[in-house]
């Protein structure tokens, strides 16, 4: 028990506030826009392998927001979340980790999920609600999981997954695995109670946990000075006790540096850290949302400089590791197969009946039972009322 | 009159509470210059300004902390959560302050103007976290009313005297019926009873029961059943909390039947609070059990979301076995 | 056997859990050195170290949180929320998170390893937040188990059926019987069932049921009425989530007659639930409405506890309104 | 709408962490324990009628705590809790108030109440739950509260009147009034969700509440180590943006000085300010609890010194405002007049059965008469089961 409840600072005998900003916060920048890297700054670890297998993985994400905003517009899809202009912060994050680590996305991180090799079919699976959506169709686009590849099932509720990854963390500590738990939020997440509890929780027990906040300026129609006057999210870092840090969340290698050296501090020092990733939400929220109601179109094309694809891409080309001609190649094999693959998810059959209750429980229990039967039953009377799945019933 | 879809109704009488109020606010999540998600707050920032319609940060349990301390200070605060699904962090705020300030205080204070808004139900493929009706959950607190409206006219009338009823009330809206309810609204102010369930439709046979987006299901139901030959009742039981157990129990006195139909899955649901209400006030008069037509108990499905919901054939069943029993 | 009180029983079970799985670990606010402040997790700490055995910041939506990602990861977590009253800051994080999981992600995660143990109930004098009963808040949720014991035997056999269930399990503890309730309990290990509801008593006029320090009341009534030369049927339903509704209906079917009694307010308890089921189930069999003895509709109260609550002198009167209706 | 979504710090290329304890919280000191004031101090706005009013509030609280702590032992109230050897912070921020400012506590802050003039009968009629109670008798004894005095009643759980206070104060702002609110919570009650929510929309929303943070070292057995592990709870004020100061919570002067400056602040700029007090819990939790399980007599002994009662009366006698003859009467006196006063409050009739169902709602429901009635009819039945109540039923 320790009954020093402070740090001692300075004593002083004259009354004066600490400003609310007086926490300097610098911004780590690796990577310029035209592709060359900043003089004098430190690279992650990275090979050509690693890069390419990065640059894809971006590439893969541009190409399946773009088609798949296309596919909610023509109807094939109820719905769809991109992360125009962000995908370094997903992707990069992965890119940092080891497989065996857990990653605790928000919902805009498809890019860890293309990075960790989640295939095509299971995407589009998981859109179309089909029979062979590893989620059973339960849940809306985009709310994918996988427990192969160490990707926690997306929860709509904002910021629940906060204190879960500290306690999978812990869980992880205590068990002596090699492994960190990755934790991503948004700024406007990161206003909910249960930021502050996964925050102080992780940091008063140890647990070895990468708070990642994916910055983006906005939280649907909110704008971040309505969300917060507080300087970002990092700066709560420092109420924390927490080891922090801030970095362009568009450049790729400053994403990867922050991560991988968070990892390694996450593991030899058992404790959690905070990255903010400074970012922007280039299109709509999702496919419900029009932002041309809440910010203009100039806001946007500013960002547009920014894009982290072709930034990763010019450092690519001057490293010799990418050349147009695969660039091109490569994005037309992408919307190749992307549009191929939604073909034939779209007709794959919806799950059966009898996954509307299983999963409840670990077993069906007796009353949904009797609840399914007599649904089957009704369905069987009315076919035409339950297309999906009354052929299906025996 | 004028045509109103729902959420035009709502917006309208949020209109009429805020000009009449010069403390009445409106604040919630991308409330204020966008609107709301569902533009239920649309055009209220520009006419009242910044200070009484505004975004929050993204934090229910202190929206409605902050509505209570707002509500308990003298001010009107109408806050908007936005959607049902994510109330439940504001629980305790809801369950263990809001319901219970002025008990506790022996009235020194309360926070009887408070109104909490917010959008419930399914049938948009929304899946587990854009569909719940969770009205149950609150129905066990004393201290609050939970309000849930048909249509436009109803809309407007019941939260205008949400707003002003002095205790604090949820006003649950079926959002699936935002923009496809669409119906006559008096333009000037009007209110209309919390407390006080309607009979929609007089009927001889048996009493169907509802509320909310829920009514459509009973009444496309009761048209199925005419065609047999079957009387129904109709009544739109519009205040959760607390509840009109006479016009019901009236009713079913009349028919000798009853027939409960909610969205929400069938266990510890507000549906269960009727029957055994019921059964005990109409005993002798009950010639078949209490019906509940409710969702599947599961978690609200969306490929499934057919298969698990009350749907009128399902009720429609229902009105035949009861008859049959 | 040895004699123990409620809480060396629960103390006990935890101990044999956390002997048996190293990855069972039990938190809580005041859960560490101190062993929690009502001494559940006593000693625990020194046995099985700090790290199994800890105190948490004072954040019940943290511990649940932190709970079910511990659980997700495949730890055994057995997180204490210090007083019902306080479990709804938690509220989203059991009812959206925690009942939810498994569902939402096909089965690919689940938290079936979470155990939540909490104090409930009144009769101590704890006015407003040291006196719910919050089981019916929780029983609208598809997903949960919920069980509430009555005893140290039973306590200690359903705690480790809870912790070893493969769901997550909020466990309530009659905590006015904590010290007061001392019995024959196995000091080895052993489990009882989950989802079943024990008879405790035969008989023929009347069920008489209820759950946990509840059970306590009914029997004291059981007494007055046996004296009348009414014999009552009593049961102990043990788990609310998922009920038992085939032992309540077999021995309604047999009596003809039903009570219910919870200490929780009427409105929207669980006690309208199984009286809403069994006047289905039961129909044709009952000779009397179904009686539910419950607290008043108010917050919980403090100097006038006794008349708020439901006693065995008011289930007395209501078995001979049943009886003799 | 503001699109500069951080406040631009340096752009650094090579990746570091801002160290978890990178800001550094000076603690204003203002009295010695000796009585002296420290060289070149400022002191606050206090002139002798002012500190005789603040001494007396202090001698009263201690009076009537150890009093009450005795009258639990005896068993003629259930439970109490007593704020021992921290009894500046809340008197400090009352004698720093208006009148008309509200002040939202936690429950250990009965000495705001004593300052604003609650009377000893009022605090009687509370903790004794009879009929004269302004509550009603329906909470546990110190859950005081008073419309007239704006002390708004205590209520049990924890942190939830923190963005209560900051919508208090924004209504306030609203209507113009000049008058700001003053929230007490405990550094236990700062890990709740709703401590991050009420400071971050308080300070978005730009509402003139003080954040009066008593750090007392325990949340019960919990020390605070074990609650966070950042600098204490001041160093989240800049994670707000929100000015901050810590004071020795034990030092009337400095408490008094930052209120006094809080206020000032926030009514002129129209924001909120974070207060944190050190102090320490000197007694046990509550009359349930028992410190000797957790902690030992030594560590209380240290505390034992910094005791802020007999620093303010050293200073009282050094400015010749107090002698000891006047602390001897004051004593004697006080300790007189609690003792009659619990004689008289034991003997008051408890709440009528009616008090049992008024102010649920603003007016009785049907459901809730017809409780009532059949409620009185049951208790003729069977009076001697409900001694308090069955007399006075008509
Ligand atoms: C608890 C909860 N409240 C509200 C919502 C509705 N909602 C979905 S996304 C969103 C904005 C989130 O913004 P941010 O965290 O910044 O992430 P971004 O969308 O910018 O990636 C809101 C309000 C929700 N899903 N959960
Ligand atoms: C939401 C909630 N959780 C738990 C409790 C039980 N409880 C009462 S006081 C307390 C400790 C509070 O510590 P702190 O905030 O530091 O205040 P102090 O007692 O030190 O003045 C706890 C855990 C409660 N009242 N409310
Ligand atoms: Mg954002
Ligand atoms: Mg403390």
């Amino acid at each position: 028990m320790n009954t020093d409840i402070y740090k001692e600072g300075p004593v002083v005998h004259n009354a004066a506030f600490i400003d609310g900003h007086s926490v300097e916060i610098p911004i780590l920048k690796i990577l310029q826009q035209d592709g060359t890297v900043y003089q004098g700054a430190e690279l992650p670890k990275i090979n050509e392998e690693h890069a390419v297998k990065i640059y894809k993985a971006l590439a893969f994400h541009r190409a399946l927001d773009e088609r798949m905003i296309g596919a909610q517009r023509q109807g094939r899809i109820s719905f769809y979340m991109a992360a125009l202009g962000e995908e370094a912060a997903s992707i990069g994050g992965a890119a940092g980790l080891e497989a065996q680590d857990m990653i605790m996305a928000q919902y805009r991180e498809q890019g860890a999920l293309i990075y960790r090799g989640f295939s095509l079919e299971n995407f589009m699976n998981q859109m179309f609600s089909n029979e062979k959506d590893l989620g059973k169709g339960r849940q809306m686009p985009i709310h994918y999981g996988s427990n192969e590849l160490n990707y926690m099932t997306i929860s709509s509720p904002l910021g629940t997954q906060i204190p879960q990854a500290a306690g999978y963390a812990y869980g992880q500590k205590l068990q002596g695995k090699d492994a960190v738990t990755l934790c991503y939020f948004g700024e406007g997440a990161a206003s909910e109670g249960d930021f502050h509890a996964g925050l102080n929780m992780a940091a008063v027990h140890n647990a070895p946990v990468i708070f990642f906040c994916r910055n983006n300026g906005y939280a649907i129609s909110t704008p971040s000075d309505e969300q917060y006057v507080g300087n970002g999210i990092a700066s709560r870092g420092v109420g924390y006790g927490m080891k922090t840090i801030r970095i362009d969340g568009n450049d790729i290698l400053a994403v990867l540096k922050a991560v991988q050296l968070a990892r390694a501090y996450a593991i030899e020092e058992s404790k959690p850290v905070m990255i903010e990733a400074m970012s922007y939400r280039l299109g709509a929220h999702s496919t419900s949302d029009d932002p041309s109601g809440y910010r203009t179109k100039e806001e946007e094309e500013k960002w547009h400089a920014h894009d982290p694809l072709s930034r990763m891409k010019s450092w690519m080309l001057a490293q010799n590791w990418w050349d147009e001609a695969q660039e091109t190649a490569l994005f037309e094999q992408l919307r190749e197969d992307i549009l191929a693959a939604v073909k034939v998810a779209e007709k794959i059959a919806k799950p059966p009946v009898e996954d509307l209750v299983s999963d409840v429980y670990d077993q069906v229990p007796e009353h949904l039972q009797k609840q399914l039967t007599s649904l089957k039953a009704h369905i069987k009377k009315y076919p035409e009322a339950y297309p999906l799945t009354a052929g299906r019933i025996k | 009159m004028a045509q109103m879809n729902l959420l035009q109704a709502i917006n309208n009488a949020l209109d009429i509470a805020m000009a009449e109020n010069d403390s009445a606010l409106c604040f919630g999540e991308d409330v204020g210059h966008f609107g709301g998600v569902f533009r239920a707050t649309s055009g209220l920032q520009e006419k009242y300004g910044k200070a009484r319609c505004f975004n929050t940060p993204l934090v229910e349990q202190g929206i409605i902390g902050f509505a209570n301390g707002l509500a308990a200070q003298g001010s009107t605060p109408i806050a908007e959560i936005q959607f049902a699904d994510y109330i439940f962090p504001a629980f305790d705020q809801i369950v263990n302050e809001s319901a219970k300030f002025r008990y506790r205080s022996g009235n020194e204070f309360n926070v009887g103007n408070l109104t909490i808004r917010t959008p419930y139900g399914g049938g948009i493929a929304g899946g587990l976290y854009h569909s719940q009706s969770p009205e149950a959950y609150f129905a066990h607190t004393p201290g609050l009313k939970i309000v849930v409206p048909r249509n436009p006219y109803q809309a407007k009338g019941l939260l205008l005297a949400s707003i002003r009823d002095d205790n604090p009330v949820i006003f649950f809206e079926p959002k699936r019926l935002y923009r496809a309810s669409v119906g006559e609204v008096p333009e000037e102010d009007y209110q209309l009873p919390i407390g006080k369930a309607e009979v929609t439709e007089q009927g001889s046979d048996i009493t169907l029961l509802a509320w909310g987006a829920q009514m459509e299901i009973i009444e496309k139901a009761a048209e199925m059943a005419k065609k047999d030959g079957i009387s129904c009742e109709l009544i739109d039981l519009r205040t959760i909390l607390p509840w009109d157990v006479d016009t019901v129990a009236n009713s079913v006195l009349k028919t000798g039947r009853l027939l409960i139909s909610q969205e929400a899955p069938l266990t510890a649901g507000f549906a269960s609070e009727i029957a055994a209400t019921i059964q005990q006030e109409c005993f002798l008069h009950l010639e078949s059990p209490i019906e509940r037509v409710c969702g599947i108990d599961t978690p609200y499905p969306l490929s499934l979301e057919k298969e698990h919901a009350a749907d009128h054939l399902k009720v429609y069943e229902a009105i035949k076995r009861s008859i049959n029993y």
